[in-house]
């Protein structure tokens, strides 16, 4: 099999397009027994924010149809502690590593694009903006085109990284937002995060999370994200990445028939810690029995 | 349940588990977390045990399960008893399918320390909800029962019934395991307050991963050495110190 | 048994909460080989527009996971053909039965409405408002507050039956619609209606319905309809139907928790063409094994 | 797969199917069609037999059925083949698995009329697809094989083994069924525009409710006594004169 797999997201070289989406791996360590993180087309890490937060109270997970509902609040040890304590180790994986980066506020979110700026091993940084704005009486930054567009030209104003950013689900028009974050010099998209759900314990008439509310991972959300992926891939210029409901290859590879240029894995990495290197390998076949020798030459061929 | 695994589990600790997923299909979709009840190897093959207790859908869709059926393993995990080297006594109290660990406890104390005196307070809804009962009447100097029904042992909660004996042992050569619903461990930390005997939970919460990587199992650690906060089962436990552990009204 | 499982949705008295989803029930006589359908709450029957429309042409239909993807394309037999044709046999069924209606148009919502007035047998008419617009460029009428209004008003100021209007989730705030729908005067609400999804066979190559997207529904959506329930009982003060992914009494249960007058059950009639009485029959069990004697005393009871 | 069913499907008639589905979970989620391979009755018991192919999750899901394992049946549905009195000889055009609704027929009609003279062209990838063969055989006057790959019998499709015998049937009193893909019924519908023998064949369309009510499983039928149009298999069908069957290259 020498079928060429790497592609470009926004001036990053993957070696493959499966990387493993934010908040699913940790800080990468964790997988480490389970799988040989070199393989990766890169590695997103647990989203990080200026100060460590402790994240929500549990129950923080439930179970739903195909899927699941997390709540747990953002927990993370904090930008600083990130390339302290976690970074070294990181930098001895041949992948490329993604900060996933948040903030309550814009200048948060500047801030912590900053200090990642000196941070070596850091190859990108991936903007969050499905939490939400205190600012704004908590509505999510990524559901207001102009707010998002906003923070997208904050981060960019200070980084020299390549900037992804990633939109939330929970919008009317998922183009809007896409077109108003290109505008304002994003590298590359990625989407979806999770769909805002809820799920309730009718013996104790209680939600099954503390948070009340959650969000929806897992293969539940896969036909809408594959739709807004193919919404804004035909809307955009720059790069997209598909994230949302992927559990093996099949699914990874609708995503880029679609036009997404990459994949990320989340909710799979829990139920099998070596999913995304089987996905790797099984997109590889599919490329070789289809004699699809560029992997560029599968993606965006969707015929309609 | 049975399951014959890879030799690696061969060095599975009492209080570890395993995260068990069904092979095909996405439901259930979660992997369940099962505390290991025994490992042994025979021949070339490599076994361990699980304890279940059907109480929703994977747990039900076990019960369908038939001999040579596959399912999906991953462990050992998570944090294991710790076995201090000064006791000469240990007691064990276990609230339902909470004997597992313990029983798999007593089978390696057993080996491990001959001589040593191991005490069981089992507690379980009914005398027919008490599974793993003959393995630790092999296992143990002691099995004393209740049940919430009267129906075999004490009358009550197994906490009652430990209490009953605790002018028996002295804070210096006792430790104490506990495994159980959460209610049980409360009034276990309770009941300590005035004998602070050591004494180590296993605690459970609803997990993803396993592993460490989804925050989804957190439980309230007062700060202690380990910094406390929200710490994860699957990776700081699931065994604790009964002290360290802030309990509340399990939620879901 | 005797619990009281009478509920009252804008003026209209139903013997129980479970109603029968738009467009997964035919026209009711497709189920009454299955079912006795007096013991439903209530019919909705599938939406009917001023003129018969053929839909989209085939594949309609794909399995996803934990739900299907649909894109019938409203195809109906028309107002008066279902007036003529379909609704004597409906008289016969001592249930209530509702009009589910769309349009192109705000006109043809009027009209519709208004042809309904004297057909007898019909107690209500659900209005869905999750199609797309013609005038204004394929935007569906639902996701614009001003529009949902509109229509609304339309349809209100004809009508001489309850009207209840059915609000579609792909919006991102369902609170600000299902305000506006309540302002035009709408006597109830019911949500949500599939969320627009994709999917592709990686074979061909092609999308797996010939229209591209469609709508998702199924169990995987319940997080997702559960939490707009939510959010819309927590806003509105007419009464709110909850619909999306139920399969059994327990998932009607967490709607009624939450605070839904009642529920619809769509997809799975598809599975199991009795699952309604199951339902109904579960649901009473539940309610008498809780020591409840009137499901009033169960609904909107969430402990936060 | 042989399944046994409530007493009413002895009412089965060939060319209609039932909807299966998995007892437990939602994965695969929709039922899935079938034909009924054939519908006979042992002491009390009821059965009906299905002849499937596996292609995907739901194929292969029951291939890992176990001997007492129940399912969720829902049928007889659909409209099946008419039996016209007055023809004399019939011919089953099949491809693959399509044979299976195309059996029924044979083995009814064996039952109802005596001496009728049933032929069979059955069309294959592979000599091991060849499903059903042995029971054809007794069942028809005549099997004529052809597989792609040309391992048994013709090697090329069902439809060109047919043409070369055309010349042998006249008008009058010729009855042609066929089942296969849609490929394959395209074909004979070209080829049969020259010798407009009467000829029903069964469908496919992917379907979720199987009874008329989801409006998912259309086809296109040219406008006829029935009023054509978008028509539902599962309801109006799933067997329908080929004439009036506009087909389009099957998309998913
Ligand atoms: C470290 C650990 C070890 C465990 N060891 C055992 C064991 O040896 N034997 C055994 O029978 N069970 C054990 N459990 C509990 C077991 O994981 C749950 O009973 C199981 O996941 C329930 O799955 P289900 O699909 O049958 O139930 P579900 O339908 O998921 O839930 C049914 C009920 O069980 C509760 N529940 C679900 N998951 C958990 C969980 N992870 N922890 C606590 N309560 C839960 C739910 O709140 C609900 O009330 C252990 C849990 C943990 C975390
Ligand atoms: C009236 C009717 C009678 C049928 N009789 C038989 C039979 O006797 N034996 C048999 O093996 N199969 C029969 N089929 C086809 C059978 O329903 C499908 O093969 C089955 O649903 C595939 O399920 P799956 O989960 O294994 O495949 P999936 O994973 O759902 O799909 C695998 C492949 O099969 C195709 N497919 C899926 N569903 C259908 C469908 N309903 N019709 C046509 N193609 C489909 C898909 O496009 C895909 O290419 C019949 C279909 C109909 C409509
Ligand atoms: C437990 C959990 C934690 C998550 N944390 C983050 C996060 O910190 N930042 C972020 O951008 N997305 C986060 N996500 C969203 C995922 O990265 C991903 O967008 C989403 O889960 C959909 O993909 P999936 O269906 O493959 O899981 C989280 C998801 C889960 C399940
Ligand atoms: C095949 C199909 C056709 C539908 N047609 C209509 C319709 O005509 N009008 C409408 O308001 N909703 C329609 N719906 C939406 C359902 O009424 C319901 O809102 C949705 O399916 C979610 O519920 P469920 O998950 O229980 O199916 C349709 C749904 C399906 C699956
Ligand atoms: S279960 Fe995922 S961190 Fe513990
Ligand atoms: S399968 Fe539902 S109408 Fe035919």
């Amino acid at each position: 099999m020498n079928v060429k797999m790497t592609v470009d997201i926004g001036g990053l070289t993957l070696k493959n397009p499966v990387m493993t989406a934010s908040g699913t791996f940790g800080y990468g360590e964790e997988y480490s027994d389970y799988l040989d993180l070199d393989r990766l087309g890169a590695i997103i890490v647990k989203g990080l924010s200026l100060k460590p937060r402790e994240g929500n109270l549990p129950p923080r997970i439930v179970e739903t149809a195909s899927g699941m509902l997390n709540a747990v609040g953002l927990q993370n040890v904090g930008v600083r502690a990130f390339i302290d304590d976690k970074l070294p180790w990181l930098r001895s994986v041949d992948s490329v590593v993604i900060a996933n980066i948040f903030g309550e506020t814009i200048e948060d979110y500047a801030n912590v694009a900053e200090i990642l700026n000196d941070a070596e091993g850091v190859a990108a940084v991936e903007v969050n903006i499905s939490c939400p704005n205190v600012k704004r009486g908590g509505i999510t930054f990524g559901s207001d085109p102009a707010v998002a567009e906003e923070v997208t030209r904050a981060v960019k104003s200070v980084s020299r990284l390549p900037v992804i950013v990633k939109l939330t689900p929970n919008v009317t028009d998922i183009t809007k937002i896409a077109r108003r974050v290109e505008a304002a010099g994003a590298d590359a998209l990625s989407l979806i995060n999770t769909i805002t759900g809820m799920s309730v314990d009718i013996e104790k008439r209680v939600p099954h999370l503390k948070n009340v509310t959650g969000g929806l991972s897992g293969p539940a959300i896969k036909p809408v994200a594959l739709r807004m992926v193919w919404e804004v891939v035909n809307t955009v210029s720059i790069p997209v990445i598909g994230v949302g409901g992927i559990m093996n290859a099949r699914d990874a590879l609708e995503f880029l028939i679609v036009g997404a240029k990459a994949v990320q894995v989340g909710t799979a990495n829990f139920l099998n810690p070596g999913v995304t290197a089987d996905i790797i390998d099984d997109m590889e076949r599919y490329l070789s029995e289809k004699g699809i020798d560029d992997i560029h030459d599968l993606i965006g061929t969707l015929k309609v | 349940m049975v399951l014959k695994v890879s030799a690696s589990f061969m060095a599975s600790l009492p209080g570890q588990f395993v995260m068990v997923r069904m092979r095909n299909g996405d439901d259930p979709f979660l992997s369940r977390p099962f505390s290991i009840y025994s490992a042994y190897s025979r021949g070339n093959d490599t076994y361990i045990e699980i304890l279940y207790k059907v109480v929703g859908k994977g747990t039900e869709a076990f019960s369908r399960l038939r001999e040579g059926d596959i399912l999906n393993i991953l462990g050992p995990l998570g944090r294991g008893f710790d076995i201090p080297s000064t006791c000469k006594k240990i007691a064990l109290i276990a609230g339902g399918v909470g004997i597992a660990p313990l029983s798999f406890l007593a089978e390696r104390y057993g080996e491990d320390i001959r001589g040593m005196e191991i005490l069981c307070y089992m507690g379980a809804g009914t005398s027919e909800s008490l599974a793993g009962l003959d393995r630790l009447e092999d296992l143990c100097s002691g099995v004393k029962i209740s049940t919430d029904d009267g129906s075999r042992g004490h009358h009550g909660p197994v906490t009652e019934l430990f209490k009953q004996d605790m002018d028996l042992y002295s804070d210096d050569d006792i430790q104490l395991y506990s495994c159980g619903p959460n209610p049980m461990l409360m009034s276990l930390q309770e009941l300590l307050k005035d004998r602070p005997f050591a004494c180590q939970v296993s605690l459970e919460e609803r997990m993803a991963c396993g592993i460490g990587a989804c925050l989804g199992c957190v439980v309230k650690i007062k700060s202690g050495e380990t910094g406390g906060g929200l710490v994860r089962v699957c990776k700081e436990g699931p065994v604790f110190d009964i002290y360290s552990v802030e309990f509340s009204e399990y939620n879901g």
